[in-house]
């Protein structure tokens, strides 16, 4: 009977974790979706709103799914505070701080950090320029990211399931 | 001192903060130059700062800040958002939160002959503002008119760096809050309305002065003067207008219509002297036009005394005035 | 009735090795391999019962045990041969069963040869000189 | 007796498994995962051939050989 529980255990923990991994592919477009989105917004903010850099990132956070709305709101936090902090130096740490939490992968991470390099240091139409420049590599990147959703969400599926019945198997 | 060290990069702030007190407190200018020594002007008086923070002579002794530096400040300087500060590189300075101005040179870029914004910003000049409560107090019965319960049609001619501003902001203060000022027929405050293109004046963040600027004074914030002192007029029925730096044709349309709605003008211009300002096409007719009853040079002498000596329209002497410029730290609020 | 359990056993196996060996057939080999354990494993119980009447009705007859235990072991290389040469025949390899059972068959002749100089010895002496 | 099927279900079952997940792998283009898998699973069938084969071969040695 216990054996039978335990069993019963680890097969649902299989399937959990498989459950999770495949999670994380369907989450990952869906934040690049989220990202780009965001972009398109900085980029009104700062063409049309003149919102300084700081406020435009927080205004932006609350639109956000939680992590990436960490990751704007510890962006926007030094500047607003005004700290001493440079917007690149902010940026970057803060995506090196959240990058963990979110589902986003290197590719979406070295994009991010190219444009720190940027962000808040031109005028607008060079702003907007490299923006759109992230937007579009976002987009790339998306397309890759819903192509790998496809492929690998149901293989990490059943794969948790098989697994955990594997490793059943081979105790009972 | 304080306020502008948090728009310096650390490396620069460091040695600023190291400064000794005295120095400190009495500094009116830092200007950073990429690859050149770091000026510092304090009581009219130009040194360098050297890596350990004491001052020098010798701009060799000097510390170069780098062009990280530069690109440092010019971020911190924008609030990190040099996108929203397009008009004013196109102009060539910004102003901070405080009101300090920072005068901007390096590579600028054309646009169909006009220029567009600078680019690689090399020198930079921070100005402070100071707050000086009462430092327009001895000045304001010289320019009283009794008789309308107003200003006169005041302009304040000074060369750069002698207090205009500071001034200007005193006077408005006083004329907005009334009461016992010293000044005979005044009596309750006037309504003040400051066109403050430069955010100079007032130093409005987000629209709220951060000077006292009195209690009836309303604040126009990085609004062109000419425009600003037609809204104001149109909108906020003011009984005094508070402009700095005038000069412009356009402004003096506006002068001639703020002064057929009975608005009395407080203006200040560059120069260092009347003559020197009647030398100006604009600023002539102005004059010949009578548009200002009265016009107070400002000037300071090299002990650091400055000197007003009031004029009125016809180019008679009305008042001298003379006070120990009030430099001691206690009276710099910012 | 453990014949029926044998059978049931048998059946399941093939079905499995038949769905395994779709994809599979290593594991189809090993699956019958260990079947073939199995079954043979249960198989030896039974025989020792047999062997241990043999044993004694060697002692009350007075056989030499050396003859007993030859036999013994000539049975014994007999099985493992053919269970080797069996299980290697499923997987196809027919050449390497066959050697198998050669080898078996060698090995017992030579296990054999003591008995087999006994006898001739008898028969030897038994015939007139 | 339940020994022997319990090895053989086992058995049966790995078999199973590791083919399933063998061709999940293989069809999200993971050949090289596919293979590692596969030897894995085979492995730890061959170890319980193995160590059964073991067993039977000492038995028979003490039934038939006396020893």
């Amino acid at each position: 009977m216990l054996k039978l529980i335990g069993a019963v255990l680890v097969v649902l923990a299989g399937t959990m974790f498989g459950f999770a991994k495949a999670s994380a592919y369907a989450r990952r477009p869906r934040q690049i979706r989220q990202l780009i989105a965001a972009f398109q917004r900085l980029e009104t903010e700062m063409t049309y709103g003149f919102t300084p850099l700081g406020e435009a990132l927080l205004h932006i956070s609350g639109q956000l799914e939680p992590q990436l709305a960490a990751m704007f709101r510890r962006a926007a936090e030094p500047l607003n505070a005004m700290t001493g902090v440079t917007a690149a130096e902010s940026w970057r740490e803060a995506v090196d701080a959240c990058w963990k939490q979110t589902a986003l992968s290197s590719n979406e991470r070295e994009i991010l950090s190219q444009l720190s390099f940027t962000l808040g240091t031109s005028d607008r139409e060079d702003q907007a320029k490299h923006l759109r420049l992230a937007v579009d590599m976002l987009k790339a990147e998306e397309e890759n990211a819903r192509d790998e959703q496809r492929r690998y969400e149901k293989m990490w599926r059943s794969l948790g399931v098989l697994a955990g019945a594997f490793v059943v198997i081979l105790m009972y | 001192m304080k306020p502008i060290l948090s728009f310096l990069p650390a490396t620069i702030r460091g040695m600023i903060d190291k400064l000794p007190g005295h120095t400190a407190a009495a500094v009116e200018e830092l200007r950073i130059r990429e690859a050149r020594s770091l000026e510092i002007v304090a009581g009219g008086e130009s040194r360098f700062v050297a890596p350990d923070g004491t001052l020098a002579d010798d701009p060799r002794a000097g510390y170069k800040p780098t062009r990280d530096d530069c690109l440092k400040l010019i971020d911190l300087l924008t609030n990190h958002s040099l996108y929203t500060f397009e008009e004013e590189l196109r102009r060539g300075y910004i102003t901070v939160a405080g009101g300090h101005r920072v005068g901007l040179a390096g590579k600028t870029v054309l646009e169909r002959g006009e220029v567009k914004h600078i680019r690689d910003v090399a020198s930079f000049n921070i100005r402070i503002a100071r707050e000086l409560i009462g430092v327009g107090r001895p000045l304001l019965p010289a320019i009283w008119d009794e008789a309308a319960g107003n200003v006169h049609q005041t302009l304040i001619v000074s060369p750069p760096r002698q207090g205009k501003t500071t001034l200007v902001r005193d006077l408005a203060r006083l004329a907005s809050a009334g009461g016992d000022t010293g000044t005979a027929g005044m009596r309750a405050g006037l309504r003040v309305g400051i066109v403050d293109e430069r955010s100079e004046i007032a130093a409005c963040v987000k629209g709220v002065p951060t000077f006292d600027v009195g209690p009836r004074t309303d604040v126009l914030d990085g609004c062109p003067k000419a425009e600003g002192m037609m809204m104001m007029i149109r909108s906020m029925s003011p009984d005094v207008l508070v402009v700095d730096e005038i000069g412009r044709p356009e402004d003096a349309a506006a002068l001639q219509e703020a002064l057929h709605a009975g608005v009395r003008v407080v203006a200040t211009a560059h120069g260092r002297g009347v003559e020197d300002v009647r030398e100006r096409p604009v600023m002539r007719r102005l004059l010949e036009e009578r548009m200002f009853s009265r016009i107070v040079e400002l000037s300071r002498s090299r002990r650091g005394e400055s000197r007003c000596i009031v004029w009125d329209a016809s180019g008679r002497k009305m008042a001298e005035l003379a006070q120990e410029r009030r430099r001691e730290p206690g009276m710099v609020p910012c | 009735m453990e014949i029926i359990q044998i059978v049931g056993l048998g059946f399941v196996v093939t079905v499995l090795t038949l769905v395994l060996k779709e994809h599979k057939p290593l594991f189809a080999f090993l699956l019958a391999a260990i079947t073939g354990i199995g079954i043979f494993l249960f198989l030896l119980g039974k025989i020792s019962a047999v062997i241990d009447v043999l044993e004694n009705l060697a002692a009350q007859t007075n056989v030499n045990t050396m003859f007993l235990k030859t036999i013994l072991k000539i049975i014994g290389i007999a099985y493992i041969a053919e269970f080797g040469a069996q299980i290697v025949r499923d997987s196809g390899l027919e050449s390497v069963a066959s050697k198998i059972e050669l080898a078996g068959k060698v090995l017992i002749m030579v296990m054999a040869i003591p008995i087999i100089s006994v006898i001739i010895e008898t028969v030897v002496r038994l015939l007139p000189a | 007796m339940n020994v022997d099927v319990n090895a053989i279900f086992q058995i049966a079952g790995i078999g199973i498994i590791i083919a399933m997940i063998h061709s999940v792998l293989k069809q999200m283009g993971k050949e090289d995962m596919a293979h590692w898998v596969t030897v894995i699973g085979f492995v730890v069938v061959l170890f319980m051939v193995v160590s059964l084969l073991d067993d039977l071969f000492k038995e028979i040695k003490t039934i038939f050989l006396f020893q």
